[in-house]
């Protein structure tokens, strides 16, 4: 992380930017949903902002990611555009994946997002294996998997940090621990300790307040650059909280988690007030500058909802294209008619 | 005397007989206790059963699995709630490589009295992991029973006879059906696996529809009718074992046959009830049968490109008319 | 120029010209590297290629899988090796819902070159766990490509034409033809996938047979010779994508068709090419297109019973004997 | 374990018989595959002979265990007879599995043995479910699940272990240790500590010599009685070593490991000899009687080879009965035909 603070008031405010951008699109998704003009439904992330931003701040156009079902914060902090992104919610063309993958599935790959994974757990093989391929081309990128407390639950990951290990492979493990998976509490479904697990592998792991971007972003920066002198993996467990239901509709939660708790959270550890706070106190910025950034940017998103909604859904066509790369339509290619 | 009530009362009602009837059957999977699933169905039970038959579990779908297996041969009559058909690839190992095959491997020593209840069904805009129906796989499996309820009185009648199996039964429920309502007896009643049912007679073509499809199905006869086509309708009920009998009966009546299920295509169920007809029925054909499964693609999630992947009633009509009007039909 | 390799050696080959050819190209799997697997079909690779490209992994399906599919995803063109195809149960999520749907998921955006190797094939007395023929489980599944080498020669083509594909693709080896020779040319070439090829030109039935399950046919053929029948043989090679043209251009010619693959027959790949060929030539049909699958009972260990549950030249004979001379044939 | 040596005689010597018989069974089985008499190839127990045997001794009939693909010295150590296994193995429908399961899914399962497996790893959940009905229905029996060291690195037994710790459930996890996969050695597969795995999910661990068979049987039979009282679950990892290839077809191993290794091993650490003369010094056996055991067994083992030879293979009817409990033929059924 960065020490100076003045020479460093551009990082800040930016990770102060995506922090803004990434709750600015939340809302206007979950608003989006509740005036029913979002198919499907979609889980927020908002609360958590400071871990996708403070890892992903860490991280170079080159370096990849890979998400999860709560994965719109990933996706922005790695460097994706609202518009594009709104696209993709709405099932729209200009989407990044066309439409076709929609919340769950977001990713601007361009930027070295690798996905976002509907199964939980998911994508702990396909980062590491992003890290094999960058031990074995030569590569210098990190790449960091980003999964939830209940994904721990899942037994890929513990094969995967055997040979993560076993190879010494470029990959964090960034466990965002939010407190619950779905419905359950995590204290319910973990046994013994997470950090203790990842240890267990001879991995170094770290606890961090997921809820102070500066902590988060130090760390990542530190772990990251271990990773590229060929000291990965790591494990970083990041204390956080999410403020919706589990998605968008689970709206009656007293009987897993109290309103009391929510509003503690949100109260006293809210990750973007709690930075602003700080920018002002170390003179980075003043209040009137991060009213502005936050208005800048809910203006940008209203357009970006606003471009979407208007823009195009795909063409019937392509309802058999990018099935198999170099096909251009699957079904006629299945039953064998000659490319 | 029969009541409406919707698919998902009806499970629950069946769960909770089975699980008052019979102290050894437990619910097990995530959520199912105080939530009662995402879905909700299954809300209410843990209050009556309380935490020590219906259990909550860690996000670890093959673990839970294998604990199922490992209860269902040692006491137990595990009902396992697999909360998105899609995670059976997950489950694979344990239901297919353990459960199917402990039986016989143990030259019928040990048994695997157990249910996995999980759904399918598209066009919820849930995108290509939550979306699949995925019941072919589990069909090709020999020691696998596999049951797909069609409204809410399969639902109940079947997965009371399922959780009174003492072999494993796999149970896909249409997701989408949930809320949907069917008169259902008051009186407990159980559905043998293993029976297809004739929903409606006609006499020009057998419409074959597994699950949700049965209805499209019907729907379909509906618009038949109004062309002056009288359509059979037929739901297989379970796959297996498959009442081969009496589909062959109704298509050597009316010599055409469309199977529609919402399975890919490819390789799917509508080939093996398909490929079993022109074989068994073959000198009773008019026509070729046609199949009707899902599209042949991952499930999109924009709902442009989704409400395309799935058989529509619509689609199961033109078919059925070209095929009594004798137009060829090469495709669905 | 030909010489007589084994379908090992074709395996082998093929690999070390593709890793030769192609840099990002690497094996991983359970002991690939010193021992050159169980079946010794890698010798050699880890001395040419090195520990960097040859990779042993521990114990761990779920997890190399998942590590292949992102290497994939990211510059380098994995071979995966699944030394039993009965381990595809612990790789169906990696390979399903992970691998087969990231080019349609991204839009486009992102691809999986990789190949999964694996076998399939009975009768080695290994028993339930060790003998599947899973190949109907991905040939279901859009987005993956399925080859079913059935000698040498399609072995090597085959697969060099797989590592060269941009997607990824399951090839399924029969563990029981690995010693077996076929004529494979010195110079370099590959099959395309999606192109089946006619092994025997005959009027009067087509044997379709995948795998090990050609040579059934071709020995059948050879049987039906001395009754003066005249029976084509083709092999599909590829499941996905199907060769169609080839199959039903055959079937029309000679009105009669069966066919046979060592996978299970309820819900398997016999009934998709039945199915086709029932409605695509149905107008051309003389007879129901028989179907022969491994028997649907898990593979039983004793030879006494093993035996019994695959297909057998002299079975396809009888079944094409019966067709041709028009006795009813209902069941295989 | 019992204190009293005289008194304790019988126990002593029923464990050294059971290793005696282990090894016999093995040697038999090696000489039936090098004769071509046995279908298919095995996995070799000996060596590992006071692993299952330590174990099995600390259990009552009641007690479950599941078991591996090397499984034939867990099945005897439970309770099996030799020539019912013989038949198994020689596909015989006498048969512990009517000849349908072989070596590599025998068991007796009216000793509690729940299956050897073919999936490696495949059986943790099987004995974590089996006390789940333990604890479930009241029963106070305790499972055993015997793995090998290749295992650990398959994700299913952390998932297990979670919830093994989670419910507190009745079962120890017994890892053999010996030494190699397949063709591997252990440590280039395995990062990190195996005890430091299980400890991690809060399970208590232990390590043990598993050529000494009273340590195996003293540490079991502690571990078994805090299992009944609630105290579990357990994880113990036993250092041993097969003797044998990986399975009987494994005669070139030099490439992964030496003649030599396979010397000290037998020459300082074999478990039956050890234990053999250990009884003699304390003197609850004279070296004859030891001889006369090691002979009886012998002959019992060759007249139960004899035995199965001359056994009769299952009817072809067989094929498809015991697909499904209450099915008679699975064949007819599965195409609808009433029963
Ligand atoms: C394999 C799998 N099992 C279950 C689910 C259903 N599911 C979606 S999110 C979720 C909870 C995940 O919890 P966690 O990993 O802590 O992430 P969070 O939602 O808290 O961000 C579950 C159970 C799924 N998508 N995939
Ligand atoms: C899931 C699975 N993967 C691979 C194999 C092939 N295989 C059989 S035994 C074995 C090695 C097992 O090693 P370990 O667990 O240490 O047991 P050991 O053989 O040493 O007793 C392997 C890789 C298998 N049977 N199952
Ligand atoms: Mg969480
Ligand atoms: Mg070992």
């Amino acid at each position: 992380m960065p020490r100076d603070k003045s020479a460093n008031s551009e990082a800040y405010l930016r990770m102060y930017r995506q922090m803004v951008r990434i709750r600015a699109f939340e809302n206007n998704a979950n608003q989006l949903y509740l005036n029913a003009k979002m198919p499907g439904l979609t889980h927020m992330y908002t609360g958590q902002e400071a871990v996708a931003v403070g890892i992903c701040e860490a991280l170079t156009d080159e370096d990849r990611i890979t998400s999860t079902h709560r994965g719109h914060g990933h996706c922005l902090a790695k460097g994706a555009e609202l518009r594009l992104m709104f696209c993709e919610l709405l099932g729209k063309e200009e989407g990044y994946c066309r439409g076709k993958g929609g919340s769950m599935h977001i990713a601007d790959q361009a930027h070295g997002n690798l996905g976002a994974n509907a199964i939980v757990g998911g994508s702990a093989g396909i980062a590491t294996g992003a890290a094999l391929s960058a031990k074995r081309l030569g590569r210098n990128y990190v790449t960091v998997c980003f999964f939830g407390d209940g994904a721990t639950a899942q037994g890929l990951w513990y094969e995967v940090m055997n040979m993560a290990a076993l190879w010494k492979l470029p990959v964090i493990y960034a466990c965002e621990n939010n407190g619950y998976s779905e419905y359950t509490p995590t204290d319910e479904v973990v046994a013994g300790s997470l950090t203790a697990r990842a240890e267990a592998f001879g991995i170094e792991a770290h606890q961090v307040d997921g809820q102070d971007v500066l902590a988060v972003n130090k760390c990542a920066t530190e772990l990251a650059e271990r990773c590229r002198r060929g000291e990965g993996p790591f494990f970083i467990e990041l204390e956080t909280y999410r403020y919706h239901g589990h998605h968008v509709g689970d709206i009656n939660r007293d009987y897993y988690r109290s309103k009391e708790e929510e509003a503690r959270w949100k109260a006293d550890r809210d990750p973007i007030d709690n930075f602003g706070k700080w920018l002002q106190s170390e003179g980075v910025a003043a209040k009137e500058e991060l009213a502005m950034i936050d208005s800048e940017i809910g203006d940008e998103a209203a357009a970006a909802v606003k471009y979407a909604l208007a823009a195009p859904y795909p063409d019937a066509v392509e309802v058999d294209m990018h099935v198999f790369k170099g096909v251009e339509h699957a079904l006629p290619y299945m039953s064998g008619e000659r490319q | 005397m029969t009541r409406g009530i919707t698919l998902s009362q009806a499970v629950n009602e069946a769960i909770a007989e089975e699980m008052r009837r019979d102290e050894t059957v437990i619910l097990i999977g995530e959520d199912v206790a105080e939530a009662g699933t995402p879905f909700k169905v299954l809300s209410g039970l843990v209050e009556e059963f309380g935490t020590d038959r219906v259990i909550d579990t860690p996000i670890a779908e093959p673990g839970f699995m294998g604990i199922a297996v490992g209860a269902a041969m040692t006491g137990l009559r595990p009902i396992v709630d697999l909360m998105f058909g899609d995670f059976l690839y997950l489950v694979m190992d344990q239901l297919c490589n353990q459960a199917a095959k402990t039986h016989y491997m143990s030259g019928g020593k040990l048994s695997v009295p157990l249910v996995l209840r999980t759904n399918l069904g598209a066009t919820r805009r849930s995108a290509a992991q939550h979306s699949q129906s995925l019941h072919a796989l589990v069909a090709h499996i020999p020691g696998l029973k596999v049951a797909m309820p069609s409204s809410a009185y399969e639902a109940k009648g079947l997965l009371k006879a399922a959780i009174r199996d003492d072999n494993p039964v796999v149970i896909f429920e249409d997701k989408l059906m949930y809320q949907d309502k069917a008169p259902v007896p008051e009186e407990e009643y159980l559905l043998p696996l293993g029976e297809a049912a004739i929903l409606r007679e006609g006499s020009e073509v057998t419409l074959i529809g597994t699950s949700s499809m049965r209805q499209v199905c019907e729907r379909a006869a509906e618009i038949l009718d109004g062309d002056g086509i009288g359509a059979e309708v037929i739901d297989p009920r379970t796959l297996v074992p498959l009442d081969e009998g009496t589909i062959l009966g109704s298509v050597r009546k009316t010599s055409r046959a469309i199977v529609v299920d919402e399975g890919h295509q490819n390789f799917g169920i509508t080939a093996e009830i398909a490929a079993r007809i022109s074989e068994k029925a073959f000198y009773h054909l008019d026509a070729p049968v046609i199949r009707m499964g899902a599209m042949d693609v991952p499930v999109p999630f924009s709902p442009a490109l989704e409400d395309l992947t799935v058989p529509t009633p619509e689609g199961v009509a033109a078919n059925a008319r070209a095929l009594v009007r004798g137009v060829p039909v090469h495709a669905p």
